[in-house]
């Protein structure tokens, strides 16, 4: 068992991290997975939204969303984070675009700052999932035609009416409950019950 | 000037309308890192209460019932505040012993593992044998843990001492506890340590070792090139491999947030101590 | 007239045909049991967009934690009996076991001071489903009538861990509606005997099992993927060098030649690792925490990895089993538990230092 | 046959409806259906010949894939038909048509004059006129199934269904059983009525609109004691009955309805209740058969449809027709009710 | 050839190459050890720089742990030996030495020297004292010399 590294502090990633990483396959080993990786992700925060291999796009996406976590945290005054940046961003006029446009668009959000869909596979290639890795706010139209008003429809309507229904008689049922407790002997054999009940919920 | 040009990059539309003017009143805002919570700070002190980082072998039930079980532990001994590079001496009852009790004096070298499995290691020379022992942190035979000297060293771990010359782990097990004044930061001992020359039990020369002294003078052409061709200078810029090491800084404040309580009572009790030890020194000196 | 006649004839003649095929089995060959037990429903379901709306699902959120809630609440049919009512233990009878969930490990220290690594077994909202008698449960159909079984033992369903019904199938949430209950994501069944048989929709707690009781516990092993000979069984491989080329993990020579130029069954040989049904047996049962309903076991040798299923069982090694009466059937929901049992040779965490007297 | 009753309708409408009350003594359920949707086919047939000369008129659809003007034919060509130059895709999942964006028409009901359409499925960003219009096809196909469900023996009469509302949480038909005072269906028999519907909507049948004067809706509806009574309320107005067939069975709806049977998706029937009339009014008691469904498209997971189902078994607040006020009116055409109570 | 070095010794292509594993340090055939008692034979032996080598240890495994008899040769001789002190990885509360120690004893279990001069784990104690049988040898003679325990 390890301890865990207490020198550094970063924010939690809001995606899905896997356990391990993954190598990609390269002749220069670590050195060129990570020459790779920056590569997209300068192209990441370039272009806005790209079309990679899924694996290299999920690993790209997993560092981008550091970088810019890092630089929401520390701002563009910590050498360290500056110098992280410049190491991924390799055109450096991005560096200035990762503070002075990244940052305060992500700064108050509470999800995920990257977004991915599975691609579909070319027709005739080599058996690679592809993948659409993108920045959210992007100024694209969306990949996914996004039903905007679906409160009208009819399953929704149903279910709408259903609540206001169930939650009336609920309240009907919560008012009923304490006039019952009014009365003295009511109260001492439900008040321990409703105890245990809670005590069981816990576990 | 920079303004304009990321904004041709940039396709933020709802921020088009701000005025160059505030960008300087902004930037101040946005210097240095966020607050931080202070009980994060926690983490240097007790760092076996963060649990493991790798997910395979997480289970927020079970790290709970280990930290309330370190928790009820602490209640019965007092376990201090330490480093690596501290001086400690520990007591412990031992049925091997004469009189079922061992304690030992030496420099802590090591401190690893979470939770309940959290162990040191302390290295002193006696009768100039090096020695080294390890103790579990939460092993109830572990009578008294008594901080001799609290500082830290440069690096995070001490192997090296092994093959340094012998003075530099030589501690007298009557050693006296340097008592530091209330309040103070805990001093870095910058002290360079002095190699034995070659064999080495390791390659100390690839390892970037900030608290050796004379290795150079050890090294050939050879050691020389190795080394640098086995630097990975890329990996301190490996963001994921760094965030695979760590507790987010989110889980962390939900753990501290649930033992801070016990923890700063603990403290206070271990301060009251400390104080009455204070007043008890002086007797002992007379008698 | 004549066709008849020639009909005839051709049956006659099929009659005497000599069938020289011969299909080469074991004589103890039986067909496969590929038939699921007969409670068995499909639970995956397809899952697709119900394109509701934020507040919609937080309603059937609600619904289900009312529901939740309501099935707390209901008091164990256990309560009802009284004590005199139910029945008494004897050797030969078997109890119900556990679902649990294995959530880790970390060492504890006996009274001597010695380390022992524990394994965390957690019991989720264990509920008894369902009960068939002996003379009901007939696992199979078989086309030759078999002969009279003299069956002893009844089948019990038991389920754990609730989960959100719209994710598994109508047939699945069936099972469970019968009972009040919204289902579950394990079911399990047990053989016990019809004594110790329970009434639907009883909770099950850790406190089935007593600290120092020894139990069996039935788990997946970690899966590990196709392996070579050496990690799957470890043979020793060949030498790295002294002219060894291109076999160093291999496993060699597998057989001999003549009569036995065949590769013989059982023969240890590369494939997969792991993902298979284990029973460890007479692993001792140290702590129990009857708030969370943790059950700590001696050793690390339960199967699977953290966050793996296992089954819990009375143990059947006749050194280890049951001396004195185990809670029978079950223990009842008790309000006035204590928080945690030790075992004897445990040392508590809140007790104080171990110290060793001097002999 | 089919000459008898042309003549029968032809004197009926000469001499009204008074004197044919009589008949429905002497004809059963289905034979009631059968002479129904003969009467049905006449009057349809009647009024295509009525068209005469062709006029051609100018539709200019809207929406996707593109803007397009259709040439069709005056009071023969329906939205429906419009469809088919479009593609199958509209064909099964258009369920309303809208004209000028304002005029809700139903699909099978032919122009009249150039217009420009619109068509609307289940999903569209405004949905109530087609979800109103569902329900009220859901209700009616309800009152077909009713009709069909129940053996010889036991004489069915519809009495009516009311506006739509889906917030009720059910679609409703009050049935008149004459034959069983007491019936408290089980849950077999829910069951069995539930199959029923969705047999029927399986069948694909598509909704044929007509409009009939007064006196022929009556003599349609001649068996139909309820529903003669109502008609001359709701021919108040412009003497005129709107009528729908589904599959064989005929019914009085105000419309409009969606396009075809197959566009109902998972339906059920939840329960049937009993409402007793007040002394005053003649009926004395109807049954309320209740059920919820979902349009084709929408997928809903079967706890969350469980939820609906379980409120649907509830009794539908909906007016009962046997309240001692409203006897003798028609619900369907609430809102026609309510504006000539205004006017007057 | 710079550039061939320097592709033979890349990292990527080291992982199959040799060990990388710390070493186990254990005892067993032909290791070197240090006698630490101020037997004759011992100390001159350790002073000439010529330490005993083990050519034998005395159990199943053939590896020796801490308290095991060794056969050594010292000085062309076979001497018998305790292990009191180990390179290797020991468990907690055990110390770990910077060297293999060695007593030298002979056949009954008495040591050749009269003095320990490092310290010896006080473990030691309760496995040599299981080790002593009543008509074998005494081997508890060695805790008696022991200058200080650990």
């Amino acid at each position: 068992m390890n301890q865990a590294d207490v020198s550094k502090l970063v924010s939690k990633l809001r995606i899905k991290v896997k356990a391990e990483h993954r190598n990609l396959r390269n002749p220069k080993g670590p050195e060129g997975r990570i020459d790779k990786l920056r590569k997209t992700v300068t192209g990441l925060i370039k272009f806005e939204r790209i079309e990679v291999n899924y694996n290299r796009g999920d690993e790209a996406r997993q560092y981008a969303e550091r970088l810019i976590s890092e630089a929401i945290r520390h701002g563009d005054c910590h050498t360290p984070t500056m110098k992280m940046a410049d190491f991924w961003l390799l055109e450096k006029e991005l560096v200035h675009k990762l503070f002075k446009v990244l940052v305060p668009r992500f700064e108050n959000s509470n999800v995920s700052f990257t977004k991915m869909y599975k691609a579909p596979k070319p027709q005739y290639s080599r058996n690679l999932e592809k993948a659409v890795l993108e920045l959210r706010g992007n100024p694209y139209p969306d990949l996914f035609t996004k039903q905007p008003n679906n409160r009208l429809w009819i399953q929704n309507v149903l279910l709408e009416a259903a609540k206001h229904d169930y939650r009336q008689s609920k309240y009907a049922e919560i008012a009923q409950n304490m006039a019952k407790n009014e009365e003295p002997t009511q109260v001492n054999s439900e008040a321990p019950k409703s105890e245990i009940i809670e005590d069981i919920k816990t576990q | 000037m920079i303004f304009l040009e990321f904004r041709a990059l940039s396709t933020l539309p709802e921020r088009v309308e701000e005025p160059p003017q505030e960008e300087p009143k902004e930037v101040p805002q946005r210097r240095g890192p966020k607050s931080t919570n202070p009980i994060l700070e926690h983490r240097h002190i007790y760092p076996e209460f963060l649990p493991d980082p790798n997910p395979k072998w997480r289970n927020s039930l079970r790290e709970k019932m280990e930290r309330a079980d370190m928790l009820k532990r602490r209640q019965q001994i007092d376990i201090p505040e330490f480093y690596v590079g501290s001086i400690l001496a520990v007591t412990i009852a031992d049925p091997h012993a004469q009189g079922k009790t061992n304690k030992f004096v030496g420099i802590c070298i090591e401190r690893k593992g979470c939770g309940l499995r959290a162990e040191f290691t302390l290295r002193n020379v006696v009768d100039h044998q090096g020695l080294e022992v390890r103790y579990d942190l939460y092993d109830p035979t572990i009578d008294k843990i008594q901080v001799l000297r609290l500082e830290k060293r440069l690096d995070d771990k001490l192997f090296y001492l092994r093959d340094a010359l012998p003075e530099y782990s030589t501690f007298p097990l009557d050693m006296d506890p340097e008592i530091l004044p209330e309040g103070t930061p805990v001093p870095v001992n910058p002290l360079k340590v002095k190699l034995k020359p070659k064999p080495w039990l390791e390659r100390w020369e690839r390892q970037e070792l900030k608290g050796i002294a004379n290795i150079e003078q050890y090294l050939t052409t050879t050691n020389r090139l190795n080394r640098k061709l086995r630097q990975t200078p890329w990996e301190k810029f490996d963001l994921m491999k760094q965030y695979r090491k760590t507790i987010p800084m989110e889980e962390q404040s939900d753990i501290w947030s649930e033992v801070n309580n016990q923890l700063q009572q603990l403290q206070m009790a271990r301060k009251k101590m400390a104080r009455k030890r204070t007043f008890t020194a002086p007797k002992t000196q007379l008698g | 007239m004549s066709t008849n006649n020639l009909k005839l004839l051709c049956t006659k003649f099929n009659n005497l045909k000599i069938n020289y095929v011969i299909t080469r089995t074991a004589s103890n060959w039986k067909p496969p049991k590929y038939r699921p037990p007969y409670w068995y429903m499909p639970k995956e379901r397809v899952l697709t967009e119900d394109n509701l709306t934020q507040d919609n699902r937080m309603f059937i959120k609600e619904i289900i934690q009312d529901k939740l809630q309501a099935q707390a609440a209901m008091e164990s049919p256990l309560e009802n009996i009284s004590q005199t009512e139910t029945m008494q233990w004897t050797p030969g009878k078997k109890r119900v076991g556990l679902i649990a969930r294995k959530i880790g490990n970390y060492p504890m220290w006996d009274k001597d001071g010695k380390k022992v690594l524990t394994t965390l077994l957690q019991v989720i909202d264990n509920h008894v489903i369902k009960y068939i008698p002996p003379e009901n449960f007939k696992p199979m159909i078989h086309k030759v009538k078999q002969p009279q079984e003299h069956r002893r033992l009844g089948c019990m369903l038991v389920g754990a861990e609730n989960i959100d019904p719209s994710t598994v199938t109508k047939d699945y949430c069936g099972l469970f509606n019968s009972v009040g209950m919204l289902p579950k994501r394990h079911l399990c069944r047990f053989m016990v005997s019809p004594e110790a048989a329970l009434p639907t929709g009883t909770p099950l707690y850790a406190t089935h099992f007593r600290v120092g009781d020894h139990i069996d516990v039935r788990a997946k092993t970690i899966d590990r993927g196709f392996q070579g000979v050496m990690k799957r069984w470890g043979f020793k491989g060949m030498p790295a060098s002294h002219g060894v080329t291109k076999t160093h993990r291999r496993p060699g020579n597998i057989g001999a030649g003549g009569e036995k130029a065949r590769v013989w069954p059982g023969t240890k040989m590369p494939g997969n690792m792991g993902n298979r049904w284990r029973i460890t047996r007479g692993v001792k049962i140290l702590r129990i925490n009857t708030k969370h309903n943790i059950i700590w076991t001696l050793g690390v040798a339960i199967p699977g990895e953290t966050g793996a299923m296992c089954y819990l069982f009375d143990t059947v090694l006749p050194l280890k089993k049951h001396k004195t009466s185990p809670p029978f059937p079950t223990q009842p929901p008790l309000d006035n538990l204590p928080l945690e049992y030790y075992d004897d040779s445990i040392h508590e965490f809140e007790s104080p230092t171990i110290s060793f007297e001097e002999i | 046959m089919k000459r008898h009753i042309t003549y029968l309708s032809k004197t009926l409408n000469a001499n009204g409806y008074t004197k044919c009350l009589p008949l429905s003594r002497f004809i059963s359920t289905q034979e009631a259906v059968e002479r129904r949707n003969h009467i049905f086919s006449l009057e349809k047939k009647r009024q295509i010949e009525q068209v005469g000369r062709i006029e051609k008129i100018e539709v200019r659809y809207k929406g996707i894939p593109k803007d397009t003007t259709f040439i069709m034919n005056k009071d023969l060509s329906t939205p429906y038909d419009c469809t088919k130059h479009l593609g199958q895709w509209y064909m099964e999942s258009s369920a309303l048509a809208v004209l000028d964006g304002s005029v809700y028409w139903d699909m099978h009901r032919p122009l009249t004059e150039s217009c420009t359409l619109e068509l609307q499925h289940f999903k569209v960003s405004e949905p109530q006129q087609v979800n109103k219009a569902f329900w009220r096809t859901c209700s009616l196909v309800l009152g077909a199934c009713a009709t069909n469900a129940f053996k010889t023996s036991v004489p069915v009469i519809l009495h009516s269904f009311p506006q739509p509302d889906i917030r009720s949480g059910s679609f409703i038909y009050d049935v008149d059983l004459p034959s069983l005072p007491d019936w408290q269906p089980t849950h077999q028999e829910l069951v069995t009525l539930g199959a029923e519907y969705v047999k029927f909507i399986r069948q694909n049948h598509a909704l044929e609109r007509l409009e009939v004067s007064a006196a022929l809706a009556q003599e349609m509806f001649v068996d139909n004691e309820h529903k003669t009574a109502q008609i001359p309320s709701i021919a108040r107005t412009n003497g005129k009955v709107t009528v729908y067939r589904v599959g064989d069975h005929v019914d009085i709806s105000k419309g409009p309805l969606i396009s075809n049977t197959s566009q109902i998706g998972r339906a059920s029937i939840t329960s049937v209740h009993k409402l007793t009339g007040s002394s005053e009014s003649g009926v004395k008691q109807l049954y309320r058969f209740q059920g919820v469904a979902l349009p084709t498209g929408v997928v809903l997971n079967h706890f969350a449809f469980s939820i609906l189902t379980d409120r649907a078994k509830k009794l539908n607040s909906a007016r009962s027709p046997l309240g001692p006020d409203i006897f003798g009116k028609k619900e369907d055409d609430m809102e026609v009710q309510q504006s000539a109570a205004a006017k007057a | 050839m710079f550039k061939s070095l320097i592709t033979k010794l890349c990292p990527s292509q080291l992982t199959c190459g040799f060990h990388t594993t710390a070493c186990l340090n254990e005892v067993r055939l032909l290791t070197r050890l240090r006698v630490v008692d101020n037997s004759e034979i011992g100390m001159r032996a350790m002073a000439e720089g010529k330490p005993p080598k083990i050519i034998c240890v005395y159990n199943k495994k053939r590896v020796g742990f801490i308290g095991d008899r060794v056969m050594v040769a010292i000085k062309g001789q076979k001497k018998k030996g305790i292990l009191v002190g180990l390179k290797q990885i020991q468990n907690v509360k055990v110390p770990k030495f910077d060297s293999n120690n060695i007593v030298l004893i002979d056949d009954n279990g008495t040591p050749l020297g009269t003095r320990i001069h490092v310290p010896i784990p006080t473990i030691l104690r309760t496995i040599l004292k299981e080790r002593t049988h009543a008509k074998g040898a005494d081997y508890t003679k060695l805790l008696a010399i022991a200058t200080r325990f650990v």
